[in-house]
């Protein structure tokens, strides 16, 4: 089995050869076939090697000074080859469908482009040497980079490949600090040898990593990329830039903290849990106001960024506390959210690039109606944004609920200060998934509900089946990941046992409620005084291994919450059809529908422009917020006749917090600053012959009191 | 080394006086063609300082290097210049300065004192010596006002002048200091300087044709910053 | 011998391209058939060196020689040579012969008075080789005798010259110490061998004097003013050779005197090199933040990357010293295949500007890719050749426990990055509002040293050969440490 | 276990048929203190049988959707009365199924879809009230999360049936600080939730002003009344929770007889009835307040809520030392 | 407790208990006029404004359909007629029937003001006040035509209201109704004939109901609205 890894890259590889041998028309085809095929291995591999308790290590060459470049498979990097499988099986059927809408390119190039970077994602995952690990992701950026900026929009991907410079230098700085201590490069080497980091040591390298991983992954106050790549990457390749490289921030920020630095900090899981939290107000808050589609999804992007660091630092703050069951569920949350904002994110990214390809506009303001026209990609992009909302039963759902949970276990915790942080971090989240609800209704009904707000629309037809069926399968992952938690938690829970050496699944996934017959080994008032609820029943009427997530407490308070996804699908379906049925059998079968014009107030003519848009949908968002958002209303023009206002035209700016605290006031030094040393420059000889005489006669006083 | 005699040392003092006051003239005459004559002047006293540090106890290579010297930089260079930009030395003036003369001989005035300063440390390793005690902070000093010439004049020959009396400091600190150089690293030494004249003549010339004027230092389209 | 060999073949080839024979583009036969032998004969002299068993060569003593060191330089100024050779012959536009004739007479005689730098034993005739680089590059400079041009070359020589006049100062003051230690035979080996008995004071002046003076030639801030001029003017084979070898030669008569001047114990040099590696690295990734000319911006690179490497050096120790050498090849290699690079930009283009240039992927695909290799590969992006040596420089640099030297360098690598990727990207990727693809196609020669050029930076990158790495490990134990 | 079966489907038939009977109470005791005679208790009743008899006209822009909306805002409400103690204080057949937050975004389902219907109708009024009503909805999250907080720390579970033995268990700790203010807080919260006074006028016939009732606006015939339906079964399971899970379980069913959990029934009503008085006073005392001013009270809640939290903290702080 | 509330409940429920009982308090109707045989009808016909009473077949008629409440015909004449006080003027119009027995309890209300001079809308909002609180009895008046089940038209139909009428009926679901209130909504009032409104709504719209008067008085409309949920039975219309 281990040698599927190495099949799923031969067949990446393959696939880049024949797209170079073989006539241009074929290269989309062998594209989406290699890119699935080897996706296909690679998640077999993944499973194998998480399932069987295998780590895969292997040795490429030696460079002197360096050593040896060697890649492993432990049980966190087979978890996130897990998300990015799940995420490059669709992404790559749909990468060859999309390609050829981006005009004037060497669509076969990028496609090489594109089968490379996946390559290079898995070697992120797998390299555990510093080096190695530094080079594959800086090559990924560059990567991503070259396929960002294949969609005309050069400043974007600059300010993608600058930043993520920086975050590469950073994470250099800390990894080299790890390896002056450990004497190696290997990350099992520093994984050896973090019992003698010193504290200040730890400080530095845990703040270097956290910013570096942090660009990537999204985190203020460096995501100002985010938005900006996002929404000019064509649509062939978003879906897996958004879906698996935003991952590997993270799975950088989980693999140093987890791994390399001895988690004896609490103020590390207290940092983590608060710009978490920050993270995600920040960047929903933009979701919600912005007006294209992809731009939304990439602020999104960072909200749910937040929110999977948010529940990592709870992790990490219960590790440390000593509370390692909380910690499990925690990081279980984290990863579980994770995995689903991979999914719904790489879906949502399919369905909002189809609708700006389709429909030729990039505005919600101008979109409108679409789900008549493309009923299928409505239908997928609905179940994505209730999957991104939280809604029961779908994934997200049952990621923030245990995110939200595992912030509750907070009562576990003595220190007050650290409770307060919880709490905060609670609140901001919950302020978050508010606004993600808000956020998401209204980018999904003013882009596929209602009345079609410009003409473009009306053409607008449903996409092909090649192109659906990606969407088809990321929307079935979606369902099945929020219904099934209780198959996809234990499997989750092999890749943190390792960290938080305490299982997840014993407390989330009680035994009490499998088939094992384990009852006896609790309290006996626990089955006696439920032994008539439904998930214990469950047991013999569900299929499985138990449906429902619960968290054991002590023997006073055996619950502490529960909650089942199958179950309550299962409800809901039962409630569902019996108020249908209900309603058709007595009432509905009687009476007429009868389909008219809109109520819209007896106006004679109710142009697409009257009715509400997204901004205004927007506007309450804005205006509670406006001390955050700063909107400012600018260039306002009036035409107006002798007596009356015709018409009223202002523009809205809003400059990005993040931009306005940390981007502009950067680059505006840097702007002086090199304006100013480059007039130094003027030109004169003499000038700079004076630079020589008085560099000596600098360098002679100083050596002469030297 | 030990038993030179009073005269000579005296006379070798003299010559470095003149050399410094040959150097100053580089740096603040008007006309350009004076200014070559105080280079020939100043290369003449460092013919004279070689020859007299060479006298006794007798050194050919410094009575070779005062001959290569006055070869080359009384006689040939000269010659050379004249041949290659002729025109702009005999006709041309220099109207202005970066900084007005009385100005510069100021500033000039302390870069020598700050010479002699800095090298106070350095002659002071040798005792004996007392020739080091002149040369080294004349010839260093002349360096400083070789290259305070590069900085005040715009001319294109008296830049090269200021570079030629640079390193004609170096080596009236070097007569003193390395006597016995190899003669091959002289003559190289003298071949090189031919070829810095050369090249800068065939660009004096390249920079009149192109541009229409030699005055090098209003010269600005290469900069940072419209 | 061979040592002898490769100088009288350079100059021999600079000779022969002056021979007035009708045949088309002699000179530029020539130059080829030359510099491809002197790459080959300096392959030879290092796997000469690596066989002998004082990894030196001597061909003439205290005269002629070579060492580890030496031999890295001369491989890296003959595999430069060479690709420069191949790329004149594409790049050039030459109204006659004559013009021909010049160039390649000036080509040669520029490289041979590099070649000739890590040979020569004696440090004054060492003073006279670095002063022929720059009086026969800096008609090269003004080739192209535009204003310009001109402007450049007057600047270029007016300053070196003035640097090199004030390191002649220095090599005196050197002798001088070594004539009072009672030197013995006055080369590098003897001066080494004397070291500790030189009078501090002496040596330190000298250092200081060499320091500014050929500072001057490398590009150290504040005396590099005239490089981003010369190297933007010149024609872009010859910006290969002052950028890539030009500086790292100068940089190799710094390298000889460290041992010198570390054994003497008379200044604390690496302070020194760190603080003015540092200046250099800050100012130079500021100032290519707003250089409107892409050539200038390979020009300031140049300067930052020279910072680098003093601060490297100025680390000590064996693992920075080996990550210097390894900066100084990876940087030779990077940096020649960039000007070619803006080459292949400027023949398309014809103009140097950087606004005026856009959409290059479009445009012209293969120009696009290589300028943008060129702009990633330098600006230090794996899987680069920088890269690994820049790694392994930090490296370096948090084992000594230098973090605020790091802290400082690894911003202004980030600063550097930043500037020369927004130059690069805009005009690799910046839309210029027109669709087609031009019919512009680079000439063979050019498309041949892309090739070339670009193979080291890549293989340099992932992996180092052997052979290499041990002539490298040879070469940083003559800096010491 | 028929029984628990039976008892839980109980529970949701109780919170179906009686939260029209409470809406009706409600609007009558309005209309009295308004020195109005007043619609008659049964109204809603009246109302929805109306409704159910009449044809449905739907916009032509509208998709399927608005179709199914109605569905899901009547069955979210459903759907939580399985979770929550309405008639019993022990866990019935659906307790675990899910816990308070869980509950919170089951009901926040029924949001989600109301507001795209409101938008699919391609209606002016529908969006602006969907607009308003996700701002309300954004801003009360937060309390919503401050209370689990608080019901966490004090009960350390977030189980609807564990948590209601904590405030009574002993009765000392009914009059904790934090329960009493929690309780203002979730008041406040029940206010905005479903648009009463202060935060919405539900009467109101101004379609610019409306928050609530906008979204429904172009709902006729069944679909009308499932949605409106649905909004009183809300209103009553957020009572319920407010009176039988935050403030006492006083009068439910302790066993598992016939007899008692009949009895719970009225005892439950009366319990509500108080519930109505008091909001009767609060919405007849209060003026509507503009759209903006929302927040501030939404804040009111929060900070309310915030010294909930602190005391308790504080309190098993104290505790603990 | 606020002022409010205490108010409200000191002075506890004024409602009228209309249907059930009959309301007489006065002030409640300006009434109608009423012919009586023995009336000079010249004066009348020439004096009133609208045509309300004229003569058909040498018969003096009161269409009350059009009076404006001028009154002309108790002030500016010689035999002023005399005027009755009732308010339940309301009357079918052919071929309509009330609701069944559904709609008994729970009637909701569009009120489209299609285009009046106010008073009728007054009086129509004087419906909810808590004299007449037609809440007691079930009726509502609703914002969206999607949940009415009558049209209450107030206002002569002006060209710039029609469209908006037409729509409001159109997004009724039926069963539905249309109850025209006032004269203007009867017949066009002082407008008939103008070529700024229609004659009435029944020019464009099926009416099913009409209350007369300008404006009929709350309890008249009301009446309306009690025939119309069947709860009242009333004469049919004679149109």
């Amino acid at each position: 089995m281990d040698d599927l890894l190495l099949i799923s890259f031969l067949i990446y590889i393959a696939g880049i050869v024949a797209i170079l041998v073989l006539p241009k028309n074929m290269s989309a085809k062998i594209a989406g076939i290699s890119g699935s095929v080897g996706s296909v291995a690679l998640l077999s591999f993944a499973l194998h090697s998480l399932f069987s308790k295998t780590i895969y290590t292997a040795s490429l060459w030696m460079i002197p000074n360096i050593g040896y470049l060697s890649i492993r498979v432990d049980y966190l990097s087979a978890f996130f080859l897990i998300a990015t499988a799940i995420v490059t099986l669709p992404a790559s059927i749909f990468a060859s469908t999309r390609v050829s809408y981006i005009k004037e390119s060497n669509n076969s190039f990028l496609l090489v482009l594109f089968l490379s970077l996946i390559i290079f994602v898995i070697l992120v995952l797998i390299s555990s040497n510093i080096f190695l690990f530094l080079l594959v992701w800086e090559v990924m950026s560059i990567l991503i980079y070259l396929l960002v900026n294949s969609g005309k929009s050069e400043r974007a991907g600059y300010i993608m490949l600058a930043v993520g410079e920086t975050g590469t230098l950073a994470i250099a700085i800390a990894f080299l600090l790890l390896a002056t201590n450990a004497k190696t490069l290997s990350f099992e080497g520093l994984e050896a040898s973090i019992s003698s980091l010193s504290v200040g040591m730890q400080w530095s390298v845990f703040i270097l990593s956290f910013l570096g991983f942090g660009i990537k992954g999204g985190l203020i106050p460096f995501n100002f990329w985010i938005s900006r790549a996002y929404s000019v990457t064509p649509t062939a390749f978003i879906p897996f830039i958004a879906g698996a490289t935003l991952n590997l921030g993270l799975y950088g920020i989980i693999r140093v903290n987890a791994n390399f630095l001895p988690m004896s900090e609490v103020g590390f899981g207290v940092i983590l849990l608060i710009v978490g939290s920050i993270t995600a107000l920040i960047g929903i808050l933009y979701a919600t106001i912005e007006d294209n589609f992809k731009t939304i999804l990439a602020h999104s992007s960072i909200e749910n960024a937040g929110i999977i660091i948010t529940a990592f630092g709870a992790s990490m703050i219960f590790l440390t506390s000593g509370h390692k069951v909380a910690a499990s569920m925690a990081l279980v949350a984290s990863l579980y959210h994770l995995l689903n904002h991979s999914v719904f994110k790489t879906l949502l990214f399919m369905g909002a690039g189809v609708i700006e390809d389709e429909s030729k506009t990039k505005s919600l303001d101008k979109l409108g109606g679409l789900l008549k026209r493309m009923p299928w990609t409505g239908f997928f992009v609905l179940i994505g944004v209730l999957s991104i909302s939280a809604m029961p039963p779908f994934n997200g759902f049952v990621s923030e609920w245990l995110t939200l949970e595992s912030l509750l276990r907070s009562v576990e915790l003595a220190s007050l200060g650290v409770k307060v942080s919880f709490i905060i971090a609670g609140v901001l989240l919950a302020l978050t998934a508010g606004l993600t609800v808000t956020c998401f209704t209204r980018a999904f009904s003013m882009s596929f509900l209602g009345m079609a707000r410009s003409k473009s629309i009306e053409k607008t037809k449903e996409v092909t089946k090649t192109t659906l069926a990606p969407m088809a399968l990321l929307a079935i992952v979606a369902f099945l990941l929020g219904v099934l938690p209780t198959f996809v938690i234990p499997t989750i829970d092999r890749a943190v046992y390792p960290i938080t050496s305490a299982s997840a699944t014993t407390a989330l996934v009680p035994p009490f409620f499998n088939n094992q017959k384990v009852a006896d080994k609790l309290p006996s008032g626990f089955v006696n005084d439920f032994h008539n609820i439904g998930a214990q029943v469950g047991k013999n009427t569900l299929y499985g291994r138990g449906v429902v997530v619960m968290h054991r407490g002590g023997k006073d308070n055996p619950v502490v919450f529960a909650m089942s996804t199958s179950y309550m699908l299962i409800t809901f379906l039962i409630l569902f059809g019996l108020t249908v049925g209900l309603v058709w059998l007595l009432v509905a079968r009687k009476r007429t529908v009868v389909y008219k014009t809109r109520w819209d107030g007896g106006i004679k003519n109710l142009l697409p422009q009257m009715t509400y848009t997204a901004s205004g949908f927007a506007q309450p968002v804005r205006v509670i917020f406006s001390t955050i958002l700063r909107s400012n209303i600018s260039n306002q023009k009036e035409t107006a006749s002798k007596h009356f206002r015709l018409s009223i035209k202002q523009e809205r700016q809003e400059v990005h917090l993040i931009d306005r605290l940390v981007l502009y006031p950067l680059m505006n030094f840097a702007k002086k600053l090199s304006h100013l040393l480059a007039k130094m420059h003027s030109g004169k000889i003499n000038t700079y012959a004076s630079y020589a005489i008085l560099t000596l006669l600098v360098f002679l006083g100083i050596s002469f009191y030297m | 080394m030990s038993n030179i005699t009073p005269l000579i040392t005296n006379l070798n003092a003299l010559a470095g006086g003149l050399f410094i006051v040959s150097t100053f003239g580089i740096v603040a005459t008007r006309q350009i063609k004076a200014s070559l004559k105080f280079f020939i002047l100043q290369s003449i006293f460092l013919v004279i300082s070689a020859v007299l540090l060479g006298l006794k106890p007798f050194s050919l290579d410094l009575m070779a290097v005062g001959a290569i010297n006055l070869i080359t930089k009384v006689f040939l260079l000269p010659w050379l210049l004249k041949r290659m930009v002729k025109k702009e030395i005999y006709t041309k003036r220099e109207i202005t300065q970066v900084l007005n003369i009385p100005t510069s001989l100021i500033i000039a005035l302390i870069l020598t004192i700050a010479a002699y300063f800095f090298s106070l440390p350095w002659v002071e390793t040798q005792n004996i010596s007392s020739v080091v005690h002149i040369n080294v902070p004349v010839g260093l000093a002349g360096l400083f006002l070789g290259a305070y010439t590069l900085t005040v004049r715009r001319e294109a020959v008296p830049q090269l002048l200021g570079l030629l009396a640079m390193e004609n400091g170096a080596f009236f600190a070097g007569v003193a200091i390395a006597p016995d150089l190899p003669l091959i690293s002289e003559l190289a030494l003298a071949f090189d300087i031919l070829i810095l004249t050369f090249v800068i003549g065939i660009l004096t010339r390249s920079v009149h044709e192109q541009i229409g004027t030699t005055s090098i230092g209003n010269l600005s389209k290469l900069k940072e910053e419209a | 011998m061979i040592l002898i060999w490769l100088i009288s073949l350079s100059l021999m080839t600079s000779l022969l391209s002056v021979i007035p024979i009708k045949s088309a583009s002699w000179g530029a036969k020539i130059t080829l058939l030359g510099s491809f032998l002197t790459l080959l004969l300096a392959i030879l002299t290092a796997s000469n060196i690596l066989d002998s068993s004082t990894h030196t060569l001597i061909a003439i003593p205290n005269w002629i020689a070579l060492n580890a060191m030496g031999s890295v330089i001369l491989l890296l100024i003959s595999f430069i040579y060479f690709t420069a050779s191949i790329f004149s012959i594409g790049y050039m536009n030459f109204k006659d012969k004559k013009e021909e004739q010049k160039y390649f007479l000036n080509f040669n005689l520029f490289a041979f008075s590099m070649l000739i730098l890590p040979l020569i034993q004696e440090p004054n005739t060492v003073w006279i080789a670095v002063e022929l680089t720059t009086l026969f590059s800096v008609l090269l400079v003004g080739f192209q005798n535009t204003h310009a041009a001109i402007e450049a070359a007057w600047k270029y020589i007016v300053l070196t010259i003035m640097g090199a006049a004030i390191a002649l100062l220095g090599f005196l003051i050197l002798y001088w110490a070594a004539r009072q230690a009672g030197i013995e035979h006055y080369t590098w080996q003897g001066l080494q061998d004397i070291a500790p008995q030189m009078s501090p004071v002496l040596l330190r002046a000298s250092f200081i004097f060499i320091f500014v003076g050929f500072g001057a030639k490398i590009g150290l801030v504040p005396l590099h003013t005239w490089l981003p001029d010369a190297h933007s003017q010149a024609p872009s084979p010859v910006c290969a050779m002052l950028s890539g070898i030009e500086t790292t030669a100068i940089l190799y008569i710094i390298l000889r005197l460290l041992p010198i001047i570390t054994a003497s114990n008379s200044i604390d040099v690496n302070d020194w090199l760190m603080i003015f590696g540092l200046i250099s690295v800050g100012v130079a990734s500021f100032l290519i933040l707003q250089v409107k000319d892409y050539k200038r911006l390979f020009a300031f690179s140049t300067v930052e990357q020279m910072g680098i490497i003093l601060v490297a050096f100025g680390l000590g120790g064996h693992d920075a010293n080996l990550a210097a050498t390894t900066q100084i090849i990876a940087h030779a290699v990077t940096k020649s295949f960039c000007f070619y690079a803006a080459g292949g930009v400027l023949m398309y283009a014809g103009t140097r500007d950087i606004a005026s240039v856009k959409n290059l992927i479009q445009r012209s695909p293969l120009v696009g890719i290589t300028f943008l290799f060129g702009g990633l590969s330098i600006a230090g992006a794996p899987p680069f050749a920088l890269f690994l040596s820049e790694f392994s420089i930090l490296k370096a640099g948090l084992e000594k426990g230098e973090y605020l030297i790091i802290g400082l360098l690894v911003t202004f690598i980030a600063i550097a990055f930043f500037a020369i990727m927004y130059h690069v990207s805009s005009m690799v990727f910046g839309d210029d509002g027109t669709k087609n693809k031009s019919s512009f196609s680079l000439p063979l020669s050019s498309k041949i040293t892309f090739a070339i050029a670009s193979l080291p930076i890549i293989l340099l990158g992932i992996y180092i050969p052997q052979n290499l790495q041990n002539l490298i490990e040879l070469a940083a134990k003559t800096i010491g440490g | 276990m028929s029984k628990y079966i039976l008892f839980n489907i109980l529970q949701v038939l109780v919170v179906m048929f009686f939260s029209p009977l409470i809406m009706g109470i409600l609007n009558r005791l309005k209309e009295i203190v308004q020195s109005k005679h007043g619609p008659s208790i049964f109204q809603p009743y009246y109302d929805l049988y109306k409704l159910f008899h009449k044809d449905q006209v739907i916009s032509q822009d509208s998709s399927w959707i608005f179709r199914i909306t109605p569905f899901i805002v009547f069955i979210a409400p459903m759907f939580v009365a399985l979770l929550i103690p309405v008639l019993t204080d022990y866990p019935l057949f659906w307790a675990f199924m899910d816990d308070m937050v869980g509950a919170g975004f089951v009901l926040a389902l029924g949001g989600f879809f109301a507001v795209l219907s409101a938008v699919d109708t391609a209606n002016p009024y529908g969006p602006m009230g969907a607009s308003r009503t996700r701002m309300v909805g954004f801003l009360a999250e937060p309390v919503f999360l401050i209370v689990f907080f608080t019901v966490s720390f004090v009960a350390n579970s977030t189980i609807p049936y564990i948590v209601q033995q904590r405030w009574v268990t002993p009765v000392s700790n009914f009059f904790e600080p934090s329960h009493l203010l929690l309780l203002i807080s979730f008041v406040m919260l029940i206010l905005a939730e479903k648009g009463r006074i202060p935060v919405d006028n539900p009467s109101g016939h101004f379609e610019l002003a409306m928050i609530e009732e906008s979204k429904d606006l172009e709902y006729s015939g069944y679909g009308a009344a499932l949605m409106k339906w649905g909004g009183w079964m809300k209103f009553f399971v957020l009572i319920i929770i407010f009176s039988n899970v935050l403030l006492a379980p006083w009068g439910l069913a302790t066993d598992l007889s016939w007899g008692s959990i009949l009895l719970a029934i009225p005892l439950i009503l009366i319990k509500v009835l108080f519930f109505i008085l008091f909001l009767v006073l609060v919405e007849s005392s209060l003026a509507k307040l503009r759209l903006f001013r929302i927040s501030e009270f939404l804040s009111a809640a929060f900070v309310i809520a915030v010294v909930a939290m602190l005391a308790s903290i504080f309190y098993q702080h104290g505790a603990n030392l | 407790m606020s002022y409010w509330v205490k108010k409200g409940l000191k002075t506890g429920v004024v409602s009228t208990r209309y249907p059930k009982q009959e309301e007489t308090a006065s002030g409640i109707t300006p009434g109608l006029p009423q012919i009586t045989d023995n009336i000079n009808s010249d004066d009348l016909i020439s004096v009133c404004p609208t045509r309300a009473i004229h003569k058909t077949d040498e018969k003096l008629l009161l269409e009350s359909s059009l009076c404006i409440h001028c009154y002309r015909c108790s002030r500016d004449t010689k035999e002023p007629l005399s005027w009755s006080e009732g308010f339940e003027w309301a009357s079918f119009e052919k071929n309509s029937t009330p609701f069944s027995s559904t709609f008994g309890h729970s009637l909701h209300i569009c009120v489209v003001d299609s285009g009046d001079c106010g008073a009728c809308l007054n009086e129509t909002k004087l419906l909810n006040s808590p004299l007449y609180n037609m809440h007691r009895l079930g009726f509502f008046i609703t914002p969206s035509p999607r949940k009415a089940d009558v049209l209450l038209v107030v206002g002569a139909v002006t060209q710039q209201m029609k469209g908006a009428l037409l729509k409001a009926y159109e997004a009724m679901p039926t069963p539905k109704k249309v109850m025209a209130v006032g004269t203007c909504a009867l017949s066009g009032g002082v407008f008939e004939g103008g070529f700024i409104a229609e004659n009435g709504v029944s020019s464009i719209l099926p009416v099913d109901i009409t209350v007369p008067g300008c404006p009929p008085p709350p309890l008249a409309i009301l009446h309306g609205l009690l025939s119309l949920a069947g709860r009242k039975n009333i004469k049919r219309g004679t149109k």
